[in-house]
């Protein structure tokens, strides 16, 4: 004999077709909200100009290796705008969208690639983890963050994000785990931009949606259309509102594409098809915005002409700020590794000022 | 102030800190309603309840992030791996990130947490259940590691290392949790984890070991004693950072030293010191240095774990070799 | 807009009541097959005995540590004569049933626990794991094998097993996702005795079913009573036949309860309910099995009396066996470190000859 | 026979043994399309197809799993870690498992799998990229620990170590890949495991290092020897097991020694060479031993990533030291 014990689904949003145009007239309270709207444009395009000249920078020997973030700036900025101050948010490596929304300021993000700590040491959110470079560990640490605002009854979440690579690493499974078992004010963004480096989603997994993985932990588990801001925006804020009122976590895949190479150190030619690249254009994120904008007639030429230059001018003023830092001193390198340095380290101190010469780039 | 033993010492230093701060929390597989696989937590769960002392999920990569995020918050997470062997899971969060987390926000976020975990060979416990592996953390910048051998040591250096404001791993010799007993004031003063202990003063030679080997060494060492060999008999306890000058006021003054571990030989703690010495107290060293170790083999399951362990005979043959040396 | 994207569920399977009363008449062919019923219940009564022996050797001194297995008999009883010689079975600590079912001797499981390497040089099932005691790293060995079976188009298929809690660790997640993504020929048991050592299940993960943890890969997941033995062989058969027509993974969560302390170092009554205890021997599948062969008058008093004599014997064989055997010397434990050992070990070999005395208890 | 880089070697290498061996598969994450970030298995896809070049999930925990339960079935899986920083979560498999399954079975199941990175710093990688976590594996018994550091070494030593029936910890300085090219020839001649290279002679300075820094410490011998000192020169290549008899019978003849190496220096390679000769030759010492490592201390971001790594300067002033102590 054989009986059904537990039965699943996992839900699909979308609001806005790959032209702008409404799928449907369904569409959530804020679709409205043009000032919302136009600072999610705004942002976007300030994030897309941030990334584009991340890249001249390494390409120009300014910076280091750098992982842009073109074709997902809806996801971020989608659940960026809705964390509060006293929130904390924990990104994977290609988030800024996210860390911007939250008050990291651009030029941290270059001094991060550019290989300077201070990168790391945000003065806007004072909580929020930095980058996390090895995959899939920074779950982790969300649901250590979580555990603590449950422990004291605070009322504030956290969020973190990771791709869809990520999620075959057994700490991703492990976070997802426990914020099931705890019921942590926490919610997850998988980042599925159809690539980890040259794997694609496909390889990853056998499941259908890398949403259903939360199932793994009984979460409810959403899929949603990464380059449709409304939507994201929307199904972040039903996450979210759970996770305050003390109903527990979501796992919420965003589909997208990576509109660029893996890094800067990458070529994706090797092994990816130019076709579905270019097909991918098709459906990003800020002309799908722009176009919906326009059509609520919130938007025109002029607007666009004052943003780009708005935009230039703030990204060139933090890469002004990035350039004229003044190098650590090699002791800095010793500095934090314990609050206090114990003596033992005297003489490698020592040794290190004499030898060590200056940062350099 | 009572006779409690090692294992009652933890707990002891557990409590006292959970009372004067609240901020410290328990966290582990098994150490609430059991009170952990040896009691180390026996007790807690009552007085402090389930928020402070937290049953977690069979996970250690788990424990170590879930401890990362809740110390970047201001939280001082206690956490216990149920075995030593058990922490390699964990290694990616302990060396990847909580000894790294202050240096790479250069001090925005710090992890003030205890990495607990009974270490070491002796009981006849099953495979992965008996290993001593601290050179791995101290190998690696940022962590402390700490292993207490008495009942006071262990309350005090337990202390110190809830307080300290980075990650400390705090392995526990657990062959002698039970061995002897001890007066143990519950009176919250910590041990400094920069200082090594010296048990027993003697010129003939410096004595170094931590962790369960101590009793065999302070035995020998008394032994010696009565044949009118003064040993130096030195307690490592804080591994890491390591207190070499202890050591090398001792070398100074004996020109001989044997160093006793139960850890396997290559790239040990024991290298360490002997490459200290190598290196700064070459022309006080009136014999070679002798490590006495476990062997670079697998400690093996129960029936051949005694002859892995170094044995008292091992011990006092390298004493001897180094006493006679001329 | 919204859609459904992915459906799931998940389905129970149970034969036999408690009494071992057939709950409807839609049986498995092999509910007649009372040569095979037979078989299984001397297996589990030989086992049991088996079990009830290494604790009375470790309470008097005759082995170390041991991990019984009573009330958890029909789970590897019953897939564990499903697998076929030259499969590969990859089994948890708690597993004796599989692994003896699979040609693992009595004895290698005494010496195991009692401490000597050799018990786990296995002389039936030559390519079998030994016991894992870090718990779900066997999980990823399986898919190991699995994978090597796969590539080399072979007709053979691994079984694994693990605790309800072990499923915790990232690392069974990640032979889960593996296992989707490359169709193995694998199939993981999920021993979900209801606590891990002092943590209930419902601690370890907000999941409703330990088998939907497949469903993260899209696995097709099951539970089964597991102490109805007529259930699990039967979702075995279903799972083995899938593996071998190369369909891929299962995941099957047997339902039983840890009928003994976790371990002989272990005191259950410390955390655990003696009522919820006592109550769970009313499930416990021997007496069951045996009621149900009544039942088919395929079992009587005679033929149990008959069958205690034999399986004591059986038993007693094995420890002597076990207790008979020449300890190693101390050399050992270098002789296998590596197929030749390096030069480098010369000394050390030769010190613990001198110091090492021989084997010990 | 061309002019290769050392990742053209190690390409070569792993061709040729696909070749000769049908169960050699490889393993990894991107290292099929994308030939690897470093392009070290470029090429093979194409050559061996998808069931011999395998791009795996993205979890290392479970690169090294299936690697043991295809080695125990007699493949012979050449696995790659993208970077060293990322083998931690791999660390249980390999310490717990591969390390010890030949010994723990008594031989019946083995695991002749190499775990391929690249390692080390100097090429203004992220974070995370540019660690030398040698002595983790060198401590850890049952493990071999390989360490290249030309095109041709590359070449013998990688071949040997998928021929090995041993784990073989492999580490390619990722530095180097394509600082040098060699003539090669595509022989199939495995170097041997256990010899360390001595790639310059000399009675003055036994200088021992390995990796990259073979390179700065060879132009800094050639600069000696222009000035009439005579640095004997080891590259010490086979990590562990450590053939520490090359070493010994060197300081024997020179009576100095400096040591230089990439990793922290806490419990390092090179405190297990300094410890072995103040155990072993300690008579033949005429002068302190140095280490010039990289210090103890989290390797920093690129900026500050040179001033980390022993400089020329560095070894220099240390070499001079040793020369000069009387
Ligand atoms: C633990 C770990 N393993 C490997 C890497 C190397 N690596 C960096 S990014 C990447 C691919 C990640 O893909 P995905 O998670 O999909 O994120 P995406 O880069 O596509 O945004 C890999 C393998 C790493 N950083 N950490
Ligand atoms: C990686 C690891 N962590 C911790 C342990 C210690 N330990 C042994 S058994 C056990 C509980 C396992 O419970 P479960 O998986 O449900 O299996 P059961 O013992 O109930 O059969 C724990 C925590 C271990 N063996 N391995
Ligand atoms: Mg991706
Ligand atoms: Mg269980």
């Amino acid at each position: 004999m054989k009986k059904k014990v537990a039965e699943f689904d996992i839900e699909y949003y979308q609001f806005l077709d790959e032209t702008g145009k409404p799928l449907s007239d369904d569409l959530p309270d804020f679709a409205t909200d043009v000032e919302l709207l136009t600072d999610m444009y705004r942002r976007m395009v300030l994030y897309r100009a941030f990334d584009k000249k991340a890249v001249v920078l390494q390409r120009t020997g300014k910076m280091g290796t750098y992982a842009p973030t073109m074709g997902q700036e809806a996801i971020g900025t989608g659940f960026g705008l809705l964390l509060e101050k006293e929130d904390v948010y924990v990104p994977y490596y290609r988030d800024y969208p996210a860390m911007f929304c939250h008050g990291v300021k651009l030029e941290e993000i270059y001094h991060y690639w550019g290989g300077d700590e201070r990168g790391c040491d945000y003065q806007g959110p004072k909580e929020d983890f930095p980058i996390s470079v090895p995959i899939a560990t920074q779950c982790l640490h969300a649901a250590g963050i979580a555990t603590a605002i449950k422990l004291r009854k605070q009322k504030r979440m956290v969020a973190v994000s990771i791709g869809e690579g990520g999620t075959s690493e057994g700490e991703f499974y492990e976070a997802v785990n426990v914020a099931g078992a705890w019921q942590l004010p926490l919610v997850f963004f998988i980042n599925n931009n159809q690539w980890a480096i040259s794997v694609p989603a496909s390889a990853q997994t056998g499941a259908e949606t890398f949403a259903q993985k939360g199932l793994a932990s009984g979460l409810p588990c959403i899929q949603v259309d990464g380059n449709d801001i409304l939507a994201v925006h929307h199904v972040s804020k039903l996450a979210f509102e759970r996770a305050r009122r003390g109903e527990g976590a979501t796992v919420i895949e965003a589909l997208t594409y990576r509109l660029c190479d893996h890094t800067t150190a990458d070529d994706a030619t090797r092994y990816r098809d130019t076709d579905e690249y270019n097909d991918s254009w098709k459906r990003e994120p800020i002309s799908r915005l722009r176009n919906y904008l326009v059509s609520l007639n919130a938007w025109n030429e002029e607007r666009e002409i004052a943003l780009e230059k708005e935009v230039n001018q703030e990204v060139e003023a933090a890469v002004e700020r990035y350039l004229t830092v003044t190098p650590e001193p090699v002791e800095k390198m010793f500095e934090h590794l314990y609050e206090t340095l114990p003596e033992a380290y005297e003489n490698q101190v020592e040794l290190a000022k004499i030898f060590g010469g200056k940062a350099h780039g | 102030m009572a006779e409690i033993t090692l294992v009652e010492a933890i707990t002891l230093a557990l409590a006292h800190e959970m009372k004067q701060d609240k901020d410290v929390v328990v966290l582990g597989e098994d150490i609430g309603a059991n009170g952990g696989v040896f009691r180390a937590t026996d007790g807690l769960l009552e007085t402090y309840g389930p928020e402070r002392v937290l049953d977690t999920p069979l996970a250690e990569a788990m424990i170590a992030g879930l401890s990362i995020g809740m110390a970047a918050q201001g939280m001082k997470p206690v956490a216990e791996f149920q075995f030593e062997g058990f922490i390699y899971p964990a290694m990616n969060q302990i060396c990847n990130h909580a000894a790294r987390i202050r240096n790479r926000t250069r001090g925005r976020l710090s992890c003030p947490a205890v990495f607990r975990a009974p270490w070491g060979g002796g009981i006849h416990a099953p495979e992965h259940h008996s290993d001593s592996p601290e050179a791995l953390f101290a190998h690696t910048p940022g962590l402390r590691v700490v292993i207490p051998s008495s009942p006071a040591r262990a309350y005090g250096l337990l202390l110190a290392s809830i307080r300290d404001p980075d990650p400390v791993i705090f392995f526990e010799p657990k062959r002698i949790y039970r061995l002897v007993k001890q007066n143990v004031e519950d009176n919250g003063e910590a041990l400094p984890l920069d200082r090594a202990f010296v048990l027993s003063e003697g010129d003939d030679l410096t004595l170094v070991t931590w962790g369960a080997l101590v009793h065999e060494c302070s035995a020998i060492v008394n032994a010696y004693h009565k044949q009118g060999v003064n040993i130096e008999l030195i307690d490592l306890a804080t591994i890491s950072p390591i207190d070499f000058d202890t050591i090398a006021e001792s070398v100074a003054k004996t020109g001989r030293c044997v160093i006793v571990q139960e850890a396997p030989q290559t790239c040990s703690v024991g290298s360490e010191i002997a490459a200290c010495l190598a290196e700064q107290c070459l022309t006080d060293l009136e014999a070679p240095v002798v490590r006495v170790s476990g062997y670079d083999t697998v400690m093996p399951f129960l029936k051949l774990e005694k002859s892995y362990l170094p044995s008292v005979d091992r011990i006092k043959a390298s004493i001897d070799e180094v006493l006679e040396y001329a």
